[in-house]
């Protein structure tokens, strides 16, 4: 077999596009979203292009591609694209075959949405699959998240766009940390150290290094490390440097929910998500308590913002003192920060409400 | 193929409308052993509310230093086929367009040599191949490498440049300022040693959105964040305008009043922007595309230091050029020089496992604009400093 | 009395309209040498750019720790007569209100052993008598605290409670929620153990204003700021509001649109507010005292840390307690309990120099809250935490 | 003579306050500026109190003291107050006696003023008078920039209140740190140290402890300390905690000037000023270039703020940026925070204005 070609770099994605987008590339004029999940760009020369934005579990097997392939085959001359999110996007340049592409989709049980004022599909990570650091999974929550808000998928009815997302850790790879509602795994004890080999496998300059808060300390006497429990907030960041510091710990990994971020800039800026519900226990296979709060959270939003909001825009209007009341959501020392910027989050104001 | 373990647990999740990813690892498992065992695994998982994954484990393919994760089963005896199951990650196509057959050949490479089961597409984009052994792993570059259409190339993993991603971009947006997916491409490739040989202090991420909406969240997700804008005025077509009224289209209520600078004013005829005010937003050009629509002065912000929580809480990305050109096609020299100084400065002043912003945020601004050779400008900051603890340099002061 | 000094420099500020210090100490001068002294000291440092003070220097009185600041010239071979040139800071009444037989007195006992020099008042808000030798020290403070009427004491200084000071409030002002003037005189007289005893880390300092307008700057000038406010709906006088109409007040623009939470409108007619929505700024109340005026559930909020920059940068209070009523000579024993808890937590875990709102920082809010025993509230944050670094006490995880 | 009486307290307020107070204590229904300088309060009984403000440089004589005594005692039946920015105020219960009030004021070179929206009375410090750490005056700087700034103190033709305060170092006890305009003494080199004398004066813990930026580190060679010069912002700090480190240095000490600060609650909450200007040289006896900045920013605020627009509310309507560009003042590496908070001032937006 030949040697592998290093540096090649991608595929070029020239060769990815249909004709109609190479024709009418960088002169799109406007788009509609014709219904759920199905959007038309319409080019300066008139051509239209259709997009029909399908969800994705993402953790898929070769034989989920190859339908998708099929699909593309038969109504998409062969192209299609994954969103940002995850989805699958095919894309049409004949209108005629828009709902039987959708038909074909249903019958795969592949539903169709994710368009504009929608929750679409979950940013995750590997969890339990394939990580080694998760405090919890990522696509079982996932999936018995997004069944209950399967019908915000397939629908357009909320206020804005819902962006919510998902990671397993602190080290956060879903990137949760400016999404509408983010839901993070969180390690809740403070790690325990396996003196015995710690020297063998770790540097000890480097894993004091590690840790956010300095609760690591040298132990010379035993070749290895103190941790100063106090202080340790359970990042697992030593974890991620040195395998003799075990930050899993079953009984006590957990889940947290957080609200008002976003990464547009439309209207207000970006934001970072904030701190809702500190613990939730893991509860597979199906999380019922993450699903629940996840949903209330989001029909309070749609109850309550007025059209255009999103959650952070909601928020910062009434409050978040109205938030938490409105929510029903208990307020506890842990909500209120203590890391560096802290004193930023304190009110520094006699303006508030009761 | 041995009888499959029973998953009580894992098919409770595949009930309800959501597709299945228990679905999808139950096709894979039903052709291929690791995937079989990835599934017990899992349900132990399940039952033990814990992974079963050894820490980390160092394994590639040669001439690269990463593009692979490796991972290892902490219980190799009850799943003997998942013991090594390592990732690959693949370089995707800019803006993850695919033809068909790009995607199939992929599938058949891993239906040979892997679990079957993938992430269409990774957090940073990459296309992930999920598990593999580690005997495997160089015949699998081997093969995609020599694919004779669309050969494909390894992601990002480790000490260096991961895998620079970018929007749907002017394939598909009418919003797009910059060509993202030649941007993103000729990126990619004039920074393949980069990507593939770790040698920085840690990770360094790109991602290109082609306007403000910022549809890759590059703000957040990325040390680098690259996003389309404009200079000039917001083109008005003020009978398209008018058709949005007659379509009934609250203009005052949806657009005017969330126009954060209060720039906007509709008189029920005429729409009027006071442009010098307008922060470009994209507010009222993504309410009336078909009346609003940027400028032709295009380019993009630059953004540095988005990153994840990890030491120092998370950072979202920092304006450091405001304003740069990016002519599709040009070469970019001028972005390339801006990311080579931002790097070498990072990597003779970071320390292991010190992002850029994090090595800005303990150095301070003031020496990395002297570092990367950048004047201070006010639109750095959303405002300056409140404590009064400022420092001089030597030559700023009269020496004894 | 010796020939004055020529002060070329100094006498330039003896121009322009503004009422002259200069003047002031040339007043002193001519009838004190101390006074005239320091003329001709501050003359030099006007030529050198630079004081003329040595470090620091501990005086005192007996049985006070505090209240007296010690000052030495370094030049005092050319000004002998400011050799010493001790601050007496003396405990205002509070705010600030005097009878002229009060002052006067004051000043005949300064024409006799002082430079004839004050501050009225210092920035915490003592009557501040500038200047004065080591050795009369305890004269002043022996004369000044047997007045017949009106007998004075010793302010605060070094690691004590300093000062308290208050506004105008129900004296002088219709906004006034709490009684400013008992409250301050009736804590100044509970506390004057701490005041005049230095036994903590380091100052701590009181201040109370009678509505959220904060006259006395109390949120950033001290430890404990105290600002009246209220719970229940602000009173709108109809009428009234049509006068303000009448008299061509813009209320649209000048009022209802400044409202902070959007929570008043204004139908050329009524005026109408969603109480619930109201965060108390005072503003609407303030541009139409005769119409609107707060509720009449009053109390306070108190906000606690406080201070100048060194060494985190500068801190303004934080909310601790939204709401507390404090009834005019009621004994405000529930205040009283809330600064001991503070200050015994502070005084057990502080460094020395560290102010009780650096340690709430350095211990997180969480073991403040714990060690005063008050539960977390919403109204003591503007958002919840965006990291997730937070912690769980060890009755909150299950043990091993 | 008498020994001391030590813990009497304060005299009581109650001994100091004018009968029509004494009677409408706590019911004043609301109050009017009749004009610069002068309020009434009238009471829900209809009593009225005038109040007459005057100025006063601060650092005064007892024959200054004696002389508003007079006057108290000539309009005020022997009652005055002072204000918490060191003005005097006369409380007049006899409307006719306002006016002869003010004209002795005048005579006594004492202006009224300092009401509503004027330029009152510039909070300030000691300065080279009476303290051993000042960068720069007090007194002096403010005589010269209210004398520059006289009118908006007799006047009322600002669109807001004005309030300008002065400390001479960064221990800022003139605590000018939330101010519309601040003017701050700086130091600008690192302190010198006395290394014979040190470990007579100075306990070494508690000096390294004293640094804020940690630049300060022990030698124990020299049973002295050493200060790493590239973190040392020059605070002083150290110098108070200990006279041999010398922070004092005529040829480079400074003011710089700081902006949109803001104490009340009213509408926008508190407010931290921010940097202006990093640098103006000491210029004695009349700091001319302070004195026109101060009055530059004054005057282009005035020019541009809409109604009832603090410097704060000014500024963060038309932004940061548009502020540099009106003012023309440089902006320059000193702008950019970089200490604890700094990344809270990065723009984390795509949104700002050319
Ligand atoms: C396909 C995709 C880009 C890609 O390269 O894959 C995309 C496509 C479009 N985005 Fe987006 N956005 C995509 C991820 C995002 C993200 C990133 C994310 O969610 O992680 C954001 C930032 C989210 C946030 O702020 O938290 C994003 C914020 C927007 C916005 C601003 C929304 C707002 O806050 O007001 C618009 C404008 C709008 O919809 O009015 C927009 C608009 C659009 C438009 C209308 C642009 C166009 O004309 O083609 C596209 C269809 C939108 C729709 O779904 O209704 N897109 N868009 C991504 C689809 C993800 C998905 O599968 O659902
Ligand atoms: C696979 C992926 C998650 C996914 O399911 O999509 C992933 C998986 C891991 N990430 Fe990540 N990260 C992935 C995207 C991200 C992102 C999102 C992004 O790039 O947009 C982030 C946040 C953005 C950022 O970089 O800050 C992210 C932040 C981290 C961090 C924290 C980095 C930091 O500076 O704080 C770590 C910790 C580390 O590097 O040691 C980490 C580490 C890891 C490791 C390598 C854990 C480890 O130490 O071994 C995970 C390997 C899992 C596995 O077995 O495959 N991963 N990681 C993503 C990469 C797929 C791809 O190439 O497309
Ligand atoms: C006299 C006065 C300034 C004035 O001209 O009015 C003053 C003068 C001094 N202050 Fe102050 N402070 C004065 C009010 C303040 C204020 C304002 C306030 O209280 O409202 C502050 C800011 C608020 C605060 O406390 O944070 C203030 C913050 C400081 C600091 C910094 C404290 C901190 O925690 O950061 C110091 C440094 C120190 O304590 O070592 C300090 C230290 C000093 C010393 C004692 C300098 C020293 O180390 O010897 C000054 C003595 C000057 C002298 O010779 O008289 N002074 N000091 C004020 C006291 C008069 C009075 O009693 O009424
Ligand atoms: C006399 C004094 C209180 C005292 O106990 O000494 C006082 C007295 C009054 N203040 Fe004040 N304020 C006094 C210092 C302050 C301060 C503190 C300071 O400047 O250091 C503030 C906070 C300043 C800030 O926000 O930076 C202050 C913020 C206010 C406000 C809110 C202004 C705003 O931001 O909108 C009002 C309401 C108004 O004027 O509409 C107010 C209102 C008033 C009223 C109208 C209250 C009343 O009905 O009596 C008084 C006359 C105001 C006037 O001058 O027009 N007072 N006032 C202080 C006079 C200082 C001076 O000599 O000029
Ligand atoms: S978020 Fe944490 S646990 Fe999840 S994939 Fe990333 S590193 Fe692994
Ligand atoms: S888990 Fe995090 S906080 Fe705790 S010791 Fe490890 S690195 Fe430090
Ligand atoms: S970031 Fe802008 S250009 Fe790119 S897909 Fe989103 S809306 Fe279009
Ligand atoms: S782009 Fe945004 S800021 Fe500019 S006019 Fe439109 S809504 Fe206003
Ligand atoms: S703080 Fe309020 S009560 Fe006190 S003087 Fe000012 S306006 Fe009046
Ligand atoms: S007090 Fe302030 S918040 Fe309340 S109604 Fe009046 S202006 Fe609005
Ligand atoms: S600000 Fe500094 S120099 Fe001025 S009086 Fe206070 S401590 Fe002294
Ligand atoms: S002046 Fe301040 S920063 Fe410099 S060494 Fe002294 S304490 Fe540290």
């Amino acid at each position: 077999m030949a040697q592998a070609r290093t540096d090649i770099g991608p595929p070029l994605y020239k060769e990815m596009l249909p004709p109609v987008i190479l024709e009418n590339y960088g002169k799109w004029r406007y788009h509609e979203i014709v219904k759920p999940g199905v959007l038309v760009h319409v080019s300066e020369s008139g051509a239209k292009l259709y997009t029909v934005r399908a969800g994705s579990p993402r953790l898929i097997s070769i034989f989920f591609i190859r339908d998708i392939c099929d699909l593309a085959d038969k109504y998409c001359d062969g192209y299609l694209r994954f969103t940002s999110r995850h989805n699958v996007e095919f894309l049409l340049s004949d209108e005629s075959k828009v709902d039987p592409l959708i038909e074909d989709l249903k019958a795969m049980g592949v539903p169709v949405g994710g368009t504009g004022n929608s929750i679409t599909n979950i940013v995750h990570t590997q969890g339990w699959v394939h990580c080694h650091t998760p405090a919890t999974d990522a696509s079982g929550i996932v999936k018995a998240v997004m069944d209950e808000l399967f019908e915000y998928f397939t629908s357009m009815k909320l206020p804005a766009k819902m962006r919510i997302a998902l990671a397993c850790c602190l080290n956060m790879c879903g990137a949760v940390h400016c999404s509408d509602i983010a839901i993070l795994g969180i390690h809740r004890t403070v790690p325990k150290i396996d003196h015995e080999n710690l020297h063998k496998l770790c540097e000890i300059p480097t894993l004091t290094a590690s840790c956010p808060t300095a609760a690591i300390r040298p132990n010379p006497k035993l070749k290895s490390v103190d941790i100063k429990a106090e202080r340790c907030m359970y990042c697992g960041n030593c974890y991620t440097m040195c395998p003799s510091v075990q930050i899993i710990d079953a009984k006590n990994d957990a889940v947290s929910i957080w609200v008002g971020g976003k990464i547009s800039n439309s209207r207000i800026g970006p934001r970072f998500s904030r701190l809702a519900i500190p613990f939730i226990p893991n509860n597979p296979p199906r999380w019922p308590e993450v699903v629940e709060s996840v949903k209330k959270l989001v029909e309070l939003w749609a109850a309550n913002a007025q059209p255009g909001e999103r959650m952070s825009e909601w928020i910062e209007r009434i409050s978040w003192e109205k938030f938490f009341e409105l929510s029903g959501l208990e307020f506890t020392d842990k909500h209120i920060d203590d890391f560096t910027l802290a004193q930023t989050t304190f009110r520094s104001t006699t303006q508030f409400k009761w | 193929m041995t009888e499959a373990k029973k998953t009580p647990l894992l098919d409770e999740l595949e009930k309800g409308p959501w597709p299945s990813f228990v679905t999808e690892m139950k096709r894979a498992a039903a052709a291929n052993l690791s995937a079989q065992d990835l599934l017990g695994q899992l349900e132990l998982s399940y039952e033990d509310k814990k992974a079963h994954w050894k820490h980390g484990g160092l394994v590639g393919v040669m001439g690269y230093g990463g593009g692979v994760i490796g991972r290892y089963s902490d219980v190799p005896e009850q799943f003997p086929n998942v013991e090594h199951f390592h990732t690959v990650r693949i370089n995707q196509p800019s803006g993850w367009y695919y033809n068909t057959k790009a995607l199939r050949q992929v599938c058949d490479v891993w239906e040979k040599y892997g679990s079957g089961l993938t992430n269409l597409h990774g957090s940073t984009g990459d296309l992930v191949l999920l598990g593999t052994k580690t005997e495997h792993i160089q015949t699998i570059f081997n093969e995609v490498s020599n694919f004779e259409e669309h050969p494909m190339d390894l992601g990002g993993s480790g000490s260096n440049l991961r895998t620079p991603s970018c929007c749907a971009g002017p394939a598909r947006c009418e919003f797009a300022m910059i060509d993202t997916l030649d941007l993103c491409h000729d990126l990619t490739n004039e920074f393949q040693d980069y990507l593939h040989r770790p040698m920085w202090p840690y990770k360094s991420k790109i991602k290109i959105s082609g306007c403000p909406n910022d549809c890759v969240a590059s703000i957040a997700r990325s040390d680098f964040s690259i996003q389309g804008t404009w200079r000039d005025d917001i083109k008005i077509d003020q009978e398209a305008v008018k058709a949005y009224v007659a379509d009934g289209l609250d203009i005052e209520g949806l657009v005017v009043s969330k126009c954060p600078t209060k720039c906007m004013s509709f008189d029920g005829n005429e729409l009027t922007i006071d442009n010098a005010n307008c922060t470009r937003c994209m507010h009222c050009i993504n309410k009336m595309c078909k009346a609003l629509r940027p400028g032709d002065d295009r380019g993009a912000t630059i953004l540095v230091g988005g990153k994840a929580p990890i030491l120092q809480g998370a950072m979202m990305g920092w304006v450091i050029v405001p304003f740069m050109k990016l002519e599709s096609g040009s070469g970019y020299e001028e972005l390339k020089e801006f990311l080579e100084a931002c790097w070498e400065w990072w990597d003779e002043n970071g320390k292991t496992r010190e992002r850029i912003g994090e090595l800005i945020l303990r150095l301070g601004m003031r020496n990395f604009l002297r570092g990367i050779g950048r004047e201070p400008i006010p639109q750095m900051v959303v405002a300056p400093r409140a404590n009064p603890f400022f420092f001089w340099w030597p030559e700023e002061v009269i020496q004894d």
